[in-house]
C-alpha cells in the first residue's frame, strides 16, 4: 500500500459520512446536507482519477493552453486529464439541479408538517 | 419582501452590475479561460439573485417575472439543442459545423461559443426563476395576515 | 514527498471533519454552513490539482446553494429536532457501512498486483503510461489503429489530439481543453446535462405550485 | 437513430412555450401525443429497418473520443416498450391530468423522461448513460410529486433520496472503471477486460457499486424501499411508466448490460443477479399479498415480476459459464426479454386501469371498491385481462413469458429455482384473485354505485394495451414467427452474442461491429467491407452451432406444447431474419 492511495481512502470516508447522514439522520437539511457531502465526495473522487504528477518541483498544469498552440505538445505530457473534469463539471451540474429539486420537496414538505423532522412525518420512517 | 437595509442596497448597486458582467464575461470567453455557460450561468443567476434579495421582489416585477425565466430558460435550450441540429447540416448529430479558427482567440472552437451562450442564458434563467419561485411561494404560505395583505397589495 | 500530496490531504481531513461536524451538530445553521465548508473545501481541492474550471463552478454553485439554504433555515422555526430522537438502529447502519468501508480499502490498500488492470494511485492515472495504439481502436476492430504507441486513457488521448488538425483527428480548436471536451467531443453529454438541470427547474416549478390539484368530486386534497 | 432522442427533448423544451401558446387549454395535449406518436414510428422503423447493430458517433468523433449511439436488438426492443408504453400513457393522461393544475408542466416533465429513457437505452457510453438516467429520474421525482399533497411529496423526497444516492453509486463506479481500464464505452470496456483475462478486484468493487446503483434504480429486493411508496403516489399515467418502463430503462436494461456486455456474463455477477431476482420475486409477492391499497399491490408485483427478469438473465449468466448449451441460454435470456416486454404492457395497463377506477370512484382501497365490472365494463374487461396476463393463465402473454423461464431454467438444471418460479407464480394469481374478488365481483359498494365509465381516451388507452397482452401473447405461437424472430430474437442474441463469442476466443461485441465513418450524412448505413463481412462471418458460426443444438434438443423440447414453438424455432428464424432470408 502506498501513501498515494490514501485520497482515495479519505474521499471514500466522506462518502460514507454523506451515507450515514442520509440513512440515520432524521431531519431533511441534514439529508439534504448528506447528499451535498455525497456529491463531494464522488466529485472528488473522479478528480483524483485524473491528476497527473506535475515535473518534479512545479505546479500540476492545467489542460488549459495560455501560450498559444505552440505549447500543445508539452500540455499533451504534463496537463492533468481533461476527461474527468469535464465529467465533474457535468455531475456537478447535476448535483445542483438534484439539490434545487430536493430543496423545493424540503419547503413544500416544511409548509405541510410545519416542522423538518421526518419521525413527525408518516411514511419516511424508513 | 420589502428588501433588505439601506446599506445592503447601495452595495448591491455598486456590485451587481459588476457580478452580471463578470457573469457575462464568463459565458463569452468559456472557451479560452476557465469557465463557460454553466459556471457563467450560475454567476449571472447569483447576480440576479443578489438584487431580489437586496432590492425585494417587487424591485423586479415587471421586468424580471417567474414567465420571463421560464420562457427565457426554453429559448436558451432550444438555442444549445439547436447547435446540436446544426450538426446535422456538417452530417452527424452535434457536429461542430464552424471552423474551429485560431486557438487562443476569442473567434475560434466552432460552435462552442455559441453553445456556451444558450447554456449561459438557460441556467441563469432557470436557477433565477427557480429562486423566484421559492421566494414566491414562501409569500404564500407565510402568515394568513401577510397573505391578505399581499393579496390586498396585488390587487 | 510531495508537497501537493500533503496538502490534499490535509484538504481532505478538514473535508472530512466538516462533514462530520455538519452531520452530528444540532443546530441546522452550523450543518448549513459546515456543510459550505466541505464544498469549499472541494473546491480547493479542485483549485490544488489542476482544475480551475471546477473550481471557479463549484465555488458559485456552493455559494447559490448557501443562499438558499441558510434562508431556508433561518426563515424556517424548527423546535423540535433537539427533542427527537432516531428511529433507526444507529449501530447497525454503521456496521453496514464499515463493512463497506473495510472491503474497499482492502481493495485499495492491496493495488499493485493485479497487472494492467489495477487501480492507478493518485498521481500516476494510465494514462502517463505509452501503450499499443491498439488500445485506443474501437472494440473488436484493432486493425483501426494507427501503428504506434497512445496514451493510456482517452483522457490522454483528448490530451495528446485536442489541437491538431491532421485528417485523423481534427481538434475542436479551443484552447480550454475541458470546454473542448465538454461542449465538442462529448456535447451529447452536456446536452444531457442541460436537460437534467431543465427538468430540475421544471420540476421545481411543479412542487412549488400553490395548488397541486383541481377539485374533483370523491378527491378532496388530504389535511 | 438521434431523432429519437432530439424530438422528445425538443419538445419538452418547447412545451412551455406551447402551452402559453394554446392559452393552457387541453389542446396542449395533441402536441406531445404527435411527438410521442412520432417516436413510436421511429423506433418501429429501427426495430424493422435492419438487422445488424447499428453505431452513431455523435458529433462524428470517431471511437476513442467520441460518444457513441448504439442500436443492437436489446435497444431496439426497449425503444418500442417505451414509445408504446409512453403513448399509451399520455393518451390517458389527456382525460385524466385534468384533475391536476398546470398541465403544461406535467407534458415537459413527461416528454423529457420519454427524452431520457431513450437516451440510456440507446447509449454506448457508461457517462452517457448516467446521464440520461439523471435525466429520466429526476423527470420522475417531480412527477411523483406532482400532487403535492403529503403523501405524494413524502414518496417523491424518498424517491429522490435513494435516487441520488444510486447515481452516486454509479459515479463511484464510474471513477473505478475509468481509473482501471482508461474507457468510457461499454463495448470497449468489456474488450480491455477480456483481454486481460479475469476481471480484476477492483473491477468487482466497480461492478458492486454498479449493481448497487441499478438495483436501487430497479427496486431489487434489498434496495426496494423507495418503489411501493413512489409508485402509487404517482398520477397513474406516471405510475404505469415509472412501472412499465422507467425501472426497465434505468434498471434492468443498465444490468443486463452491465452483466452480458461489460463483464461478459461472469458466473459471480450472475449468482448476485438471480439471488436479487429470487429474493425480488418471493418478497415481493409476498408484500403483495397482503395490500389492501389497490396501487400498492400492483407497486409490489412490479418487484416480484422484475425479479423474474433479472433471476432469467443471472441463470443465463451462469449457464453460460457453465458451458450449457447457446440454446436453453438462449431461452433464459429470451424469456426474461420477452417478459420484460410483457410486464410492461399488462403492468401499465394494470396502473391505467387502477387510474380509470380512481378516476370514477375516488378510490383505491380494495375494501370500498366492488363491482366495477358491473358500473365499468370496458375498464373492467381490461382490467381481468390485464390480471389474468399477470398471474400467467395460459392464453395470455404472461403465461408464455413465464413458460420459457421456468423451461430455461428446468432445461438448464436449475430445479429448485424453477419451483420458487411456479410457487411465485400461484401466489400472483392467488394475490390477483384477491382484486378479482374485491375490485370485480360483488355487490357495488357506496364508493362505486355513483361511478360511471371513464371518458373515451381513457377507455381506448387501456383496450389498446389489452389488446397488445393478447398480441405479444401471438408471438410465441408459430404464426407470428417472422414478427418474434425480427423483434425479441435479435434481442436476446444482442445480449449472448458478445459474451459467447468472446468466451471463444474471439472478441467481437455486439456495439461495434459497424464502423461509422464520421461526417458522412449516410453514416448509419456505411460500413466498412471489413466490418460486414467479420459480422457475416459471426453469423455463421452461430447458426452452424446453434443448428446443431437445435436438431439435438428438438426432442426434448418437443415435450412440452409451448416451448417447441418458442426455443429452436426462435433461433431459426431470428438467423433467417439476419441473412436476409425470408423466414417461411
Amino acid at each position: 500500500m502506498t501513501l498515494a492511495m490514501v485520497p482515495f481512502m479519505l474521499t471514500f470516508l466522506l462518502l460514507v459520512a454523506g451515507l450515514y447522514a442520509i440513512v440515520a439522520k432524521r431531519n431533511l437539511i441534514k439529508v439534504i446536507v448528506g447528499i451535498l457531502v455525497l456529491n463531494c465526495g464522488a466529485n472528488v473522487m473522479l478528480v483524483l482519477t485524473g491528476y497527473r504528477d506535475p515535473p518534479a518541483g512545479e505546479a500540476p498544469v492545467a489542460p488549459i493552453l495560455t501560450g498559444g498552440a505552440a505549447q500543445a505538445d508539452e500540455l499533451a505530457r504534463t496537463a492533468v486529464d481533461p476527461l474527468p473534469q469535464a465529467l465533474i463539471l457535468t455531475s456537478i451540474v447535476i448535483g445542483l439541479s438534484v439539490t434545487a429539486l430536493v430543496v423545493s420537496l424540503g419547503v413544500r414538505l416544511y409548509e405541510k408538517y410545519g416542522t423538518f423532522d421526518t419521525n413527525r412525518m408518516r411514511n419516511l420512517k424508513g | 419582501m420589502q428588501g433588505m437595509s439601506l446599506i445592503v442596497k447601495n452595495i448591491t448597486r455598486l456590485v451587481a452590475g459588476f457580478i452580471i458582467l463578470f457573469g457575462a464575461y464568463i459565458v463569452l470567453y468559456g472557451h479560452v479561460t476557465p469557465g463557460g455557460g454553466f459556471t457563467g450561468g450560475v454567476i449571472l443567476a447569483s447576480g440576479l439573485v443578489l438584487v431580489v434579495l437586496a432590492f425585494g421582489k417587487g424591485f423586479t416585477r415587471n421586468v424580471l417575472t417567474h414567465e420571463t425565466a421560464k420562457v427565457a430558460d426554453s429559448m436558451g435550450a432550444m438555442l444549445f439543442l439547436l447547435v446540436a441540429v446544426l450538426g446535422f447540416a456538417g452530417g452527424v448529430f452535434f457536429t461542430n459545423v464552424l471552423s474551429p479558427g485560431t486557438v487562443g482567440h476569442f473567434v475560434s472552437a466552432g460552435t462552442i461559443p455559441i453553445a456556451n451562450v444558450g447554456i449561459g442564458v438557460k441556467v441563469s434563467a432557470g436557477l433565477f426563476g427557480a429562486f423566484l419561485a421559492l421566494a414566491a411561494f414562501r409569500r404564500s404560505t407565510a402568515s394568513a395576515q401577510e397573505r391578505a395583505d399581499a393579496l390586498q397589495s396585488d390587487i | 514527498m510531495d508537497p501537493i500530496l500533503w496538502i490534499l490531504l490535509a484538504l481532505l481531513g478538514f473535508m472530512l471533519i466538516a462533514s462530520l461536524i455538519a452531520i452530528e451538530t444540532q443546530d441546522l445553521l452550523s450543518t448549513v454552513i459546515c456543510a459550505g465548508a466541505v464544498g469549499f473545501g472541494t473546491s480547493l481541492v479542485f483549485l490544488l490539482i489542476g482544475a480551475p474550471d471546477l473550481a471557479i463552478t463549484q465555488v458559485v454553485f456552493e455559494i447559490l446553494v448557501l443562499v438558499v439554504l441558510v434562508r431556508e433555515v433561518i426563515t424556517r422555526r424548527d423546535e423540535t429536532y433537539a427533542t427527537s430522537r432516531t428511529t433507526l438502529p444507529v449501530g447497525v447502519v454503521l456496521l453496514a457501512l464499515g463493512v463497506m468501508a473495510a472491503v474497499v480499502f482492502t481493495v485499495l490498500a492491496g493495488n499493485g498486483t493485479d497487472g494492467d488492470l489495477r487501480l492507478r494511485p493518485f498521481g500516476q492515472p494510465r494514462m502517463t503510461r505509452q501503450v499499443d495504439a491498439a488500445f485506443l481502436a474501437p472494440a473488436g476492430r484493432p486493425e483501426a489503429a494507427p501503428p504506434g504507441t497512445e496514451p493510456g486513457s482517452v483522457g490522454g488521448a483528448y490530451l495528446k489530439h485536442g489541437l491538431t488538425s491532421d485528417e485523423a483527428s481534427r481538434g475542436s480548436g479551443a484552447a480550454n481543453y475541458v470546454m473542448g471536451v465538454l461542449l465538442d467531443y462529448r456535447a451529447y453529454d452536456t446536452l444531457g446535462e442541460a436537460t437534467v438541470i431543465f427538468v430540475a427547474i421544471i420540476g421545481a416549478y411543479a412542487v412549488l405550485r400553490k395548488v397541486g390539484r383541481s377539485r374533483h368530486a370523491g378527491n378532496e386534497p388530504d389535511r | 437513430m438521434p431523432l429519437l432522442v432530439v424530438i422528445p427533448l425538443a419538445g419538452g423544451f418547447l412545451m412551455p412555450l406551447v402551452d402559453r401558446l394554446t392559452g393552457r387549454r387541453r389542446s396542449a395535449a395533441a402536441f406531445p401525443i404527435l411527438l410521442t406518436a412520432a417516436v413510436l414510428v421511429l423506433s418501429v422503423w429501427l426495430l424493422l429497418a435492419a438487422d445488424e447493430p447499428l453505431t452513431y458517433w455523435v458529433g462524428g468523433w470517431d471511437f476513442p473520443i467520441g460518444i457513441s449511439m448504439v442500436a443492437d436488438g436489446l435497444s431496439r426492443l426497449m425503444v418500442v416498450v417505451v414509445a408504446t408504453v409512453s403513448l399509451m400513457a399520455l393518451v390517458f393522461s389527456i382525460d385524466y391530468m385534468a384533475r391536476f393544475t398546470s398541465p403544461g408542466l406535467y407534458y415537459t416533465l413527461f416528454l423529457l423522461m420519454v427524452a431520457g429513457m431513450n437516451g440510456v437505452v440507446l447509449s454506448g457510453d457508461l457517462f452517457n448513460m448516467y446521464v440520461f438516467i439523471e435525466v429520466a429520474c429526476i423527470a420522475s421525482y417531480a412527477l411523483v410529486a406532482f400532487g403535492t399533497e403529503s403523501d405524494e411529496l413524502e414518496a417523491s423526497f424518498k424517491y429522490l433520496v435513494l435516487g441520488t444516492v444510486a447515481s452516486t453509486f454509479l459515479l463511484v463506479g464510474i471513477a473505478l472503471v475509468y481509473n482501471v481500464t482508461g474507457h468510457l464505452n461499454w463495448a470497449k470496456v468489456g474488450e480491455v477486460i477480456q483481454s486481460a483475462g479475469e476481471p480484476t478486484l477492483p473491477l468487482y468493487v466497480a461492478a458492486a457499486f454498479f449493481l448497487m446503483g441499478f438495483g436501487l434504480k430497479a427496486a431489487m429486493v434489498p434496495f426496494h424501499a423507495w418503489l411501493p411508496d413512489a409508485h402509487p403516489s404517482a398520477p397513474a399515467p406516471i405510475s404505469a411508466m415509472l412501472s412499465g418502463v422507467l425501472i426497465k430503462a434505468a434498471g434492468v436494461y443498465t444490468l443486463a448490460r452491465l452483466v452480458f456486455s461489460v463483464f461478459d456474463g461472469d458466473p459471480a455477477l450472475g449468482w448476485i443477479l438471480v439471488t436479487l431476482g429470487v429474493l425480488s420475486m418471493v418478497v415481493g409477492v409476498l408484500m403483495a399479498v397482503g395490500q389492501w391499497d389497490f396501487k400498492r399491490l400492483l407497486a409490489y408485483h412490479s418487484i416480484s415480476q422484475m425479479g423474474y427478469v433479472m433471476l432469467a438473465f443471472g441463470a443465463a449468466a451462469v449457464m453460460q459459464a457453465r458451458d450449457l448449451s447457446p440454446t436453453v441460454v438462449g431461452l433464459a435470456v429470451f424469456g426474461g426479454l420477452f417478459h420484460l416486454a410483457n410486464h410492461a404492457v399488462f403492468k401499465s395497463l394494470l396502473f391505467l386501469c387502477s387510474g380509470s377506477v380512481e378516476y370514477a370512484t375516488g378510490t383505491r382501497q380494495l375494501k370500498e371498491l366492488g363491482g366495477i365490472g358491473g358500473r365499468m365494463p370496458v375498464t373492467g374487461a381490461c382490467l381481468r385481462v390485464a390480471a389474468l396476463s399477470i398471474s400467467g393463465v395460459p392464453p395470455l402473454n404472461g403465461f408464455w413469458s413465464k413458460l420459457i423461464i421456468v423451461l430455461a431454467l428446468v432445461l438448464g438444471g436449475f430445479y429448485v429455482l424453477a419451483a420458487v418460479t411456479v410457487f411465485v407464480s400461484f401466489m400472483t394469481l392467488l394475490s390477483f384473485a384477491k382484486v378479482q374478488r374485491y375490485v370485480l365481483g360483488g355487490e357495488p359498494s357506496e364508493h362505486v354505485a355513483a361511478a360511471r365509465e371513464v371518458p373515451a381516451a381513457m377507455c381506448l388507452a387501456s383496450v389498446l394495451l389489452a389488446v397488445l397482452c393478447f398480441a405479444s401473447s401471438l408471438m410465441a405461437v408459430e404464426t407470428m414467427r417472422t414478427v418474434r424472430g425480427r423483434v425479441l430474437t435479435p434481442a436476446s442474441e444482442a445480449v449472448t452474442a458478445g459474451a459467447a463469442a468472446g468466451r471463444q476466443g474471439r472478441l467481437i461485441t455486439v456495439e461495434r461491429e459497424r464502423p461509422a465513418t464520421p461526417r458522412q450524412p449516410e453514416d448509419v448505413d456505411a460500413t466498412a467491407p471489413g466490418g460486414r463481412d467479420s459480422h457475416r462471418e459471426r453469423r455463421k458460426h452461430l447458426a452452424a452451432g446453434l443448428g446443431r443444438r437445435v436438431r439435438t434438443s428438438d426432442t426434448e423440447t418437443r415435450r412440452a406444447p409451448a416451448n417447441g414453438t418458442v426455443g429452436p424455432e426462435t433461433h431459426r428464424a431470428g438467423l433467417a431474419a439476419v441473412h436476409g432470408e425470408e423466414a417461411p
